[in-house]
């Protein structure tokens, strides 16, 4: 089959959702099979992409030229694949998630859900096909404006006041992003993405360099997470749980990673990062970020926020991986977008179905809850694990790489920031695990039993999932070779 | 505030003054407006008036062919300025006749 | 105002002076080729010799002089005049306002341009009286308008 | 071959229905808004008929009034910035007079005749400015517009009267601030076509009354365009002034103003002639920064939603303005798609005013509520629209034009107004998310409006709805398609670009 | 420097009643007296170009016999004194309009002073 404009029909299909979404916003039958149908025929779309990507052959579609010499491109090269197979894949999960959640919530409004979720994951698929920095913008203020009805649900003050906060950051971000694109511009006169970077041949001085470094830091890194970016993210749990798990697990905080790789793979270039000294900004943020993270973590008593914070965490082992700088970091990092996301999912999955099935939020009273919901707790196990690194879960994988990485790039401190932060991850959740299973439940989980189906088979399939690309990580789609021709590509491309 | 506006005027009537004292002597027959041609070697409207207006015209006052003739445009739109005024006034001091449709 | 009986010198002067200022003021259009004048001078004497009788006599009488309801066509009238005129010549295949594209029998370019010249003063004068006219009844009915 | 006549067809549309409308309106009152609809219908035409043409064959046209050539005659310039511009205004107007039919009826009972015939007059005289190539003809214009839209103006509130005259003083000391300027550079050169006299200043830009011409044409210029310092008559006058109106002259007014500035400082004199002499260009461009803050921050402090938009036309006039002061053509080309895209913007925020005053009666952002989603779902959305499109998100229009001004302070590496733009940009965003919120959010601390499922749909008629539709759809579409703008700009550039 | 001074005091005298004009705009309080500074503005602008159009030893822009039209020096510069005519119209249209809004003030307000008129809108 033709594949040329597979890429936009990717981008296009949950767009096509929301009208029929809306229509039938009386029938939720209707209206939620809509949503299944454009997840699955998304993520086959971008399936029909995976061998193409695994050729590393790049398949590129220019639509109308948006301003001259900047066209709207749509390039699904493998990194893009490799990002989209993991969003509209794990959407499926979310939305058959979602329809236990929503409905065990009795939530209002779940049509406007539905729609802003559709055309969140079009967006999503749209930064991850943007062939330019100008398309990539778009969609990033389409994700922006797209997740603030999500943020804001509940509608409750603390929701509306997350939903300003939540706008605040991402639109300076997104202000910040176009300055720097437009100050790129003006140097080199292209915003392509092009593996090695545009730089090559504009000279540049080092200030100049630095402040554009800044501007896109401040522009993907919000997104991102990294710290003193970081606090939308937290407060930001008080949207329902499968936006957190979707949102913050896979869509908006991975665009922002994928954004930084995008940013210092394809516009910088690793020459110039380190030519700069770059990506010493870069790793100095992230390593702070983790360990500071990772201790905030252990003061939270709220189980999402604990995630969230855990969150911020992985997110800035991403980006330390990118800074290193070496081609088995940028692997490592890769393969922890994807497995990171899955571990997650999995984690967010049992704190919705935690509260649903038992309407518990904290931490503190989570005794013994094993024993209601074993599935449930057997998956969390299974995804702290993976979090923690140990094997055979899938965590443990992508941070073998990046350890190793530090290690070809001589740098001991990254090595023992991983190390560390792996620790402080154990400690803050076995307390949890410990609870659940040895400690005594109280009289009220009397009568109660395993959530619904409709959220205890997706966060058990993720939690599955999660162990299979321990064990392979080429399991199904080849994710190993993805990250490793994408860092070859970025590598030796000059 | 009074103050400030006294400076304001003091400041526009210095500006006014300093630029006046660069214009052309007043009333200099050879000042750039009165020569034949212009330093890019177009027409000055001027001198074309005054020495072209009778052939064009046949008219003596060349006050009325210039009004009316080269420049009518301007005189269409000085008719209409009178005109706005007219519909103005009626606009805004007409008494209300609540007469309208439906 | 008290004491509303009018003064008949008042209005007799000024029912006598009314006329010879219109005749001036046609002078002054009329012969604006040949001496200081145009339709606006001309315009603004035709009106004071309708103002004074306003000002003088009051509107009602006034009106039996000129309708204060005429006031308003006949300044648009005045403004198609004049740009009626530029608007033939546009249709005769000219510029706007190029009288010697005018389609007046008898008569060659500068001929031509004099006579359009005369009409578009006309316009103007008619124009300009009504307008002054239609201001000074639309302030006086302003006035009591509160 | 009637394409060379288009420059003169517009304004004569203007007039004959100028005058038609009163002489009709005496006897058939109800069909002047027909009328009025049907004049400005034919202008439109006739611009768009020109703007196509002139893009097919590219050459300017010099309409030359009664036969004469410049500089004895008067001439009428209709080149690509000219026939972009008109456009544009008589595309706005069409579409504000069609919404004005219901306001009519509301706001000035029994009279719609002179209001319509003002409105004609009012296009005639910016259509004259945009297209006029003589710098005392300008003055005329400038004139007839001024006077008709403090008329307009004047019809509305209890205060509308009062911010008028306000206006009327300040616009005619412009407008006198202006012709004296003229008067300067005429004693100085012997000649008031504009084409002409940008050939001989080089030779006289060392007096120092051709300086004070320049710096009194921009002060004339800048209190009609409402240029930073000079903004004061502006927020009154749009408040208070009725819907129709304001939403009439907000769009147009001061775009042609700016335009003129356009025309004075980058067509007349030229950049490089005066930079030497008095660094103008960035005297504005300090004033235009300033005034974008100035307005976003006001704007933020106002309740009333009209008067919130007069303040923030106060800054889109200086992301206009800060273009010109550029004086690169980036800045150039993100000005002329401002001044598009602005015009559409505000035109249809004033117009969602308008609709909101007509069915509630006030239009106090204080009172917003999520009822109104439910009421005017249609009228709220193309609010969003222009919104967003306010606040720069692409791909909406208002993206572009930011782009390309932020891409020309680049060039001139003038971060401060690079910064200016950024953070105006999260401004708007301030203050227009704050209506949106309250319109489509509960508001969680009176739970009366809790349930919205009760209030039946509300939204505006046919008249009101379509105009607000198109704009709303403009928007969009120029923001996607504005690469053929663009490139159709390229072709307006002054000389020396 | 007596020859400079007669070439441009007339110019003075105008940027002199120019400021008058303002003066009166500004700092007067009744709004009919701002009104009154408008028109000396105006009447400031409209002197200016008509002592521009002076020339030394000509008259009047009318074709008189014996004076050659060939010759322009005996003729002063007819185009100020047209767009003075203009100007002129210009400035009554604009007093027209400005009474006619001073009228529908007083209307509403009773009053044509700044302050008593900003006392009533508070």
């Amino acid at each position: 089959m033709e594949l040329t404009y597979v890429p936009l029909y990717a981008v296009l299909v949950s767009l096509v959702a929301v009208p029929f979404i809306l229509l039938s916003s009386k029938k939720p039958n209707l209206r939620e099979f809509w949503t299944i149908l454009a997840g699955v025929i998304k993520f086959l779309l971008v399936l029909t992409l995976l061998p193409s990507a695994l050729q590393g052959n790049v398949i590129e579609l220019q639509l109308i030229e948006i301003a001259p010499n900047l066209p709207l491109i749509l390039k699904a090269d493998t990194f893009g694949v490799f990002f989209a197979l993991i969003a509209s894949g794990l959407w499926i999960f979310t939305s058959f998630y979602s329809i236990g959640y929503m409905r065990g919530h009795k939530e209002k409004k779940q049509t406007r859900y539905f729609a802003s979720f559709a055309v969140c994951l079009s967006s999503t698929i749209g930064i991850a096909f943007s062939g330019n920095l100008l398309t990539f913008i778009i969609f990033y203020e389409m994700l922006t404006l797209a997740t603030y009805p999500l943020v804001i649900h509940s509608e409750s003050k603390e929701a509306i006041a997350a939903g300003r906060k939540y706008l605040s950051y991402t639109l300076t971000a997104g202000l910040l992003l176009i300055a720097a694109a437009g100050i790129t511009y003006s140097i080199t006169g292209t915003l392509d993405f092009v593996p090695g970077g545009i730089f090559g041949e504009a000279d540049l001085s080092k200030s100049m360099a630095v402040v554009i470094f800044l501007l896109f830091l401040g522009g993907v890194g919000v997104k991102a997470g990294i710290m003193p970016l970081h606090s939308w993210l937290p407060s930001a749990m008080a949207a329902p749980t499968p936006v957190s798990s979707l949102l913050h697990a896979v869509a908006v905080v991975k665009s922002g990673v994928f954004g930084v790789i995008r940013v210092v793979g394809f516009i910088f270039g690793p020459d110039v990062m380190a030519q700069f000294g770059l990506n010493d900004i870069l790793m100095i943020l992230a390593g702070f970020t983790i360990i500071v993270a990772s201790l905030l973590a252990f003061a939270q008593d709220n189980l999402k926020r604990r995630l969230a914070y855990s969150t911020v965490g992985h997110l800035s082992y991403i980006v330390l991986g990118v800074a290193l700088l070496t081609e088995t970091g940028l692997i490592g990092s890769i393969l922890h977008i994807s497995f990171h996301a899955t571990m997650k999912i999995t984690l967010f999955f049992c704190a919705g179905a935690i509260m649903v099935n038992l309407h518990k939020k904290n931490i503190s009273d989570l005794n013994g809850i094993a024993k209601v919901m074993p599935w449930t707790m057997a998956a969390f196990t299974i995804g702290s694990m993976g979090l923690a690194g140990i094997p055979p879960v899938n965590g443990f994988v992508s941070k073998w790489y990046l350890a190793t990485g530090a290690l070809e790039g001589g740098m001991l401190v990254p090595v023992i920031i991983f190390v560390v932060s792996g620790l402080l991850n154990v400690g803050y959740f076995f307390p949890i695990i410990h609870r659940a299973y040895f400690k005594k439940g109280g009289p009220e989980l009397e009568g109660h039993t395993e959530a619904s189906p409709f959220m205890v088979v997706p966060l058990f399939g993720t939690a599955i999932l999660s162990i299979l690309f321990g064990l392979n990580p080429d399991l199904f789609f080849n994710f190993f070779d993805m990250a490793s021709s994408v860092a070859s590509t970025i590598f030796n491309s000059i | 505030m009074k103050y400030l506006k006294l400076l304001l005027i003091l400041v526009f009537a210095l500006l006014l003054l300093f630029a006046a004292s660069d214009l052309p002597f007043r009333g200099d027959p050879d000042n750039r407006m009165n020569q034949q041609t212009s330093m890019t070697g177009t027409d000055v409207p001027g001198n074309y008036y005054i020495s072209e207006a009778y052939n064009d015209a046949h008219t003596p006052n060349i006050v009325t062919v210039v009004l009316g003739d080269y420049r009518s445009i301007d005189t269409l739109g000085e008719q209409i300025v009178i005109f706005t005024a007219g519909m103005i006034t009626f606009l805004l001091l007409r008494k209300r006749r609540d007469d309208d449709e439906e | 105002m008290k004491n509303r009986s009018p003064s008949p010198i008042v209005l007799l002067g000024t029912r006598f002076l009314s006329p010879y200022i219109m005749v001036f003021g046609f002078y002054v259009i009329f012969h604006g080729h040949y001496s200081p004048g145009g339709g606006f001078q001309g315009g603004t004497l035709l009106a004071v010799s309708l103002l004074l009788v306003r000002i003088a006599s009051g509107t009602k009488i006034a009106n039996l002089q000129f309708k204060d309801y005429l006031a308003t066509p006949y300044a648009a009238i005045g403004v198609i005049i004049y740009f009626g005129t530029g608007l033939v010549a546009l249709i005769m295949g000219g510029y706007f306002l190029d009288y010697e594209q005018l389609p007046i029998p008898g008569l060659e370019g500068a001929d031509l341009r004099y006579w359009g010249i005369l009409i578009i003063e006309l316009g103007i004068g008619l124009t300009v009286m009504t307008v002054l006219v239609l201001i000074y009844d639309n302030m006086v009915k302003g006035e009591d308008y509160a | 071959m009637i394409g060379s006549e288009i420059p003169a067809l517009i304004p004569i549309t203007y007039i004959l229905f100028a005058v038609l409308i009163p002489l009709i309106g005496l006897w058939k009152r109800e069909i002047v808004w027909q009328l009025s609809l049907l004049g400005s219908g034919i202008a439109t035409f006739f611009s768009a008929w020109g703007f196509l043409h002139l893009i097919q064959t590219g050459e300017t046209i010099r309409y030359y009034f009664g036969g004469w050539t410049p500089p004895v005659g008067i001439e009428f310039v209709y080149d690509g910035l000219a026939a972009f511009m008109v456009l544009v205004i008589n595309t706005i107007a069409f579409l504000v007079l069609i919404h004005s039919k219901q306001i009519s009826k509301v706001e000035f009972p029994g009279k719609k005749m002179p209001y319509y015939t003002i409105a004609m007059l009012m296009m005639l005289g910016f259509n004259g400015m945009v297209l006029t190539g003589d710098l005392f003809n300008l003055y005329v214009f400038l004139e007839i517009s001024s006077l008709s839209s403090y008329a307009l103006i004047a019809i509305g509130d209890k205060r509308a009267p009062l911010a008028s005259f306000r206006y009327l003083i300040i616009g005619t000391v412009g407008g006198s601030l202006y012709l004296l300027g003229v008067g300067f550079l005429y004693t100085v050169t012997g000649t008031l076509n504009i084409i002409d006299m940008h050939a001989m200043l080089p030779q006289v830009i060392g007096h120092s009354s051709v300086i004070a011409a320049l710096v009194l044409m921009v002060v004339g210029v800048g209190v009609k365009a409402a240029l930073f310092p000079l903004h004061g008559w502006l927020p009154d006058s749009y408040t208070f002034a009725s819907s129709s109106s304001s939403a009439l002259i907000a769009p147009i007014g001061t775009k042609v103003a700016a335009y003129i500035l356009f025309r004075v400082v980058l067509f007349l004199f030229g950049v490089e002639l005066i930079d030497d002499q008095l660094p103008v260009t960035t005297i504005i461009g300090i004033f235009a920064g300033i005034g974008i803050l100035y307005g976003s921050v006001m704007a933020i402090a106002q309740s009333e939603m009209k008067k919130m938009l007069a303040y923030s036309s106060v800054s889109q006039i200086g992301y206009i303005i800060m273009g010109i002061s550029l004086a690169n053509p980036f800045g150039f080309i993100g000005a002329v798609l401002h001044i598009l895209n602005h015009a559409l913007m505000k035109a249809l925020l004033f117009l969602v005013s308008g609709s909101l005053r007509l069915k509630e009666g006030h239009s106090l952002i204080t009172k917003f509520n999520n009822s109104y989603r439910k009421k005017y779902p249609w009228t709220m959305a193309a609010f969003t629209t222009a919104a967003i499109s306010m606040v720069g998100l692409p791909p909406l229009a208002g993206f572009f034009s930011k782009w390309y001004l932020a891409l020309g302070t680049i060039e001139n590496s003038n971060w401060i107004l690079l910064a200016v733009i950024l953070i105006s940009s999260l401004l708007n965003a301030v203050y227009f998310f704050r209506i949106l919120e309250k319109v489509y959010l509960n508001d969680p601390d009176d739970v009366s409006m809790e349930d919205t499922d009760t209030i039946e749909n509300n939204e505006v008629g046919f008249t009101m709805m379509f105009p607000m539709a198109v704009m709303a759809i403009g928007l969009l579409l120029v923001g996607i398609f504005n690469a053929y703008i663009v490139n159709v700009i390229f072709t307006m550039f002054p000389a020396g670009f | 420097m007596l020859e400079f001074f007669m070439g441009h005091y007339a110019y003075w005298f105008t940027m002199i009643l120019l400021s008058v004009g303002l003066y009166g705009m500004l700092l007067k309080k009744n709004f009919v007296k701002k009104t009154i500074g408008l028109s000396i503005f105006q009447a400031g602008v409209i002197l200016f170009f008509v002592s521009v159009a002076m020339k030394e030893g000509a008259t009047v822009p009318v074709k008189a016999d014996g004076l050659p039209v060939s010759e322009v020096s005996n003729y002063m510069n007819a185009l100020p004194h047209t767009l003075m005519l203009t100007a002129i119209v210009v400035g009554v249209a604009t007093l027209g309009v400005a009474y006619a809004l001073l009228i529908n003030i007083y209307n509403r307000y009773g009053t044509l002073n700044e302050d008593e008129l900003i006392d009533k809108i508070q």
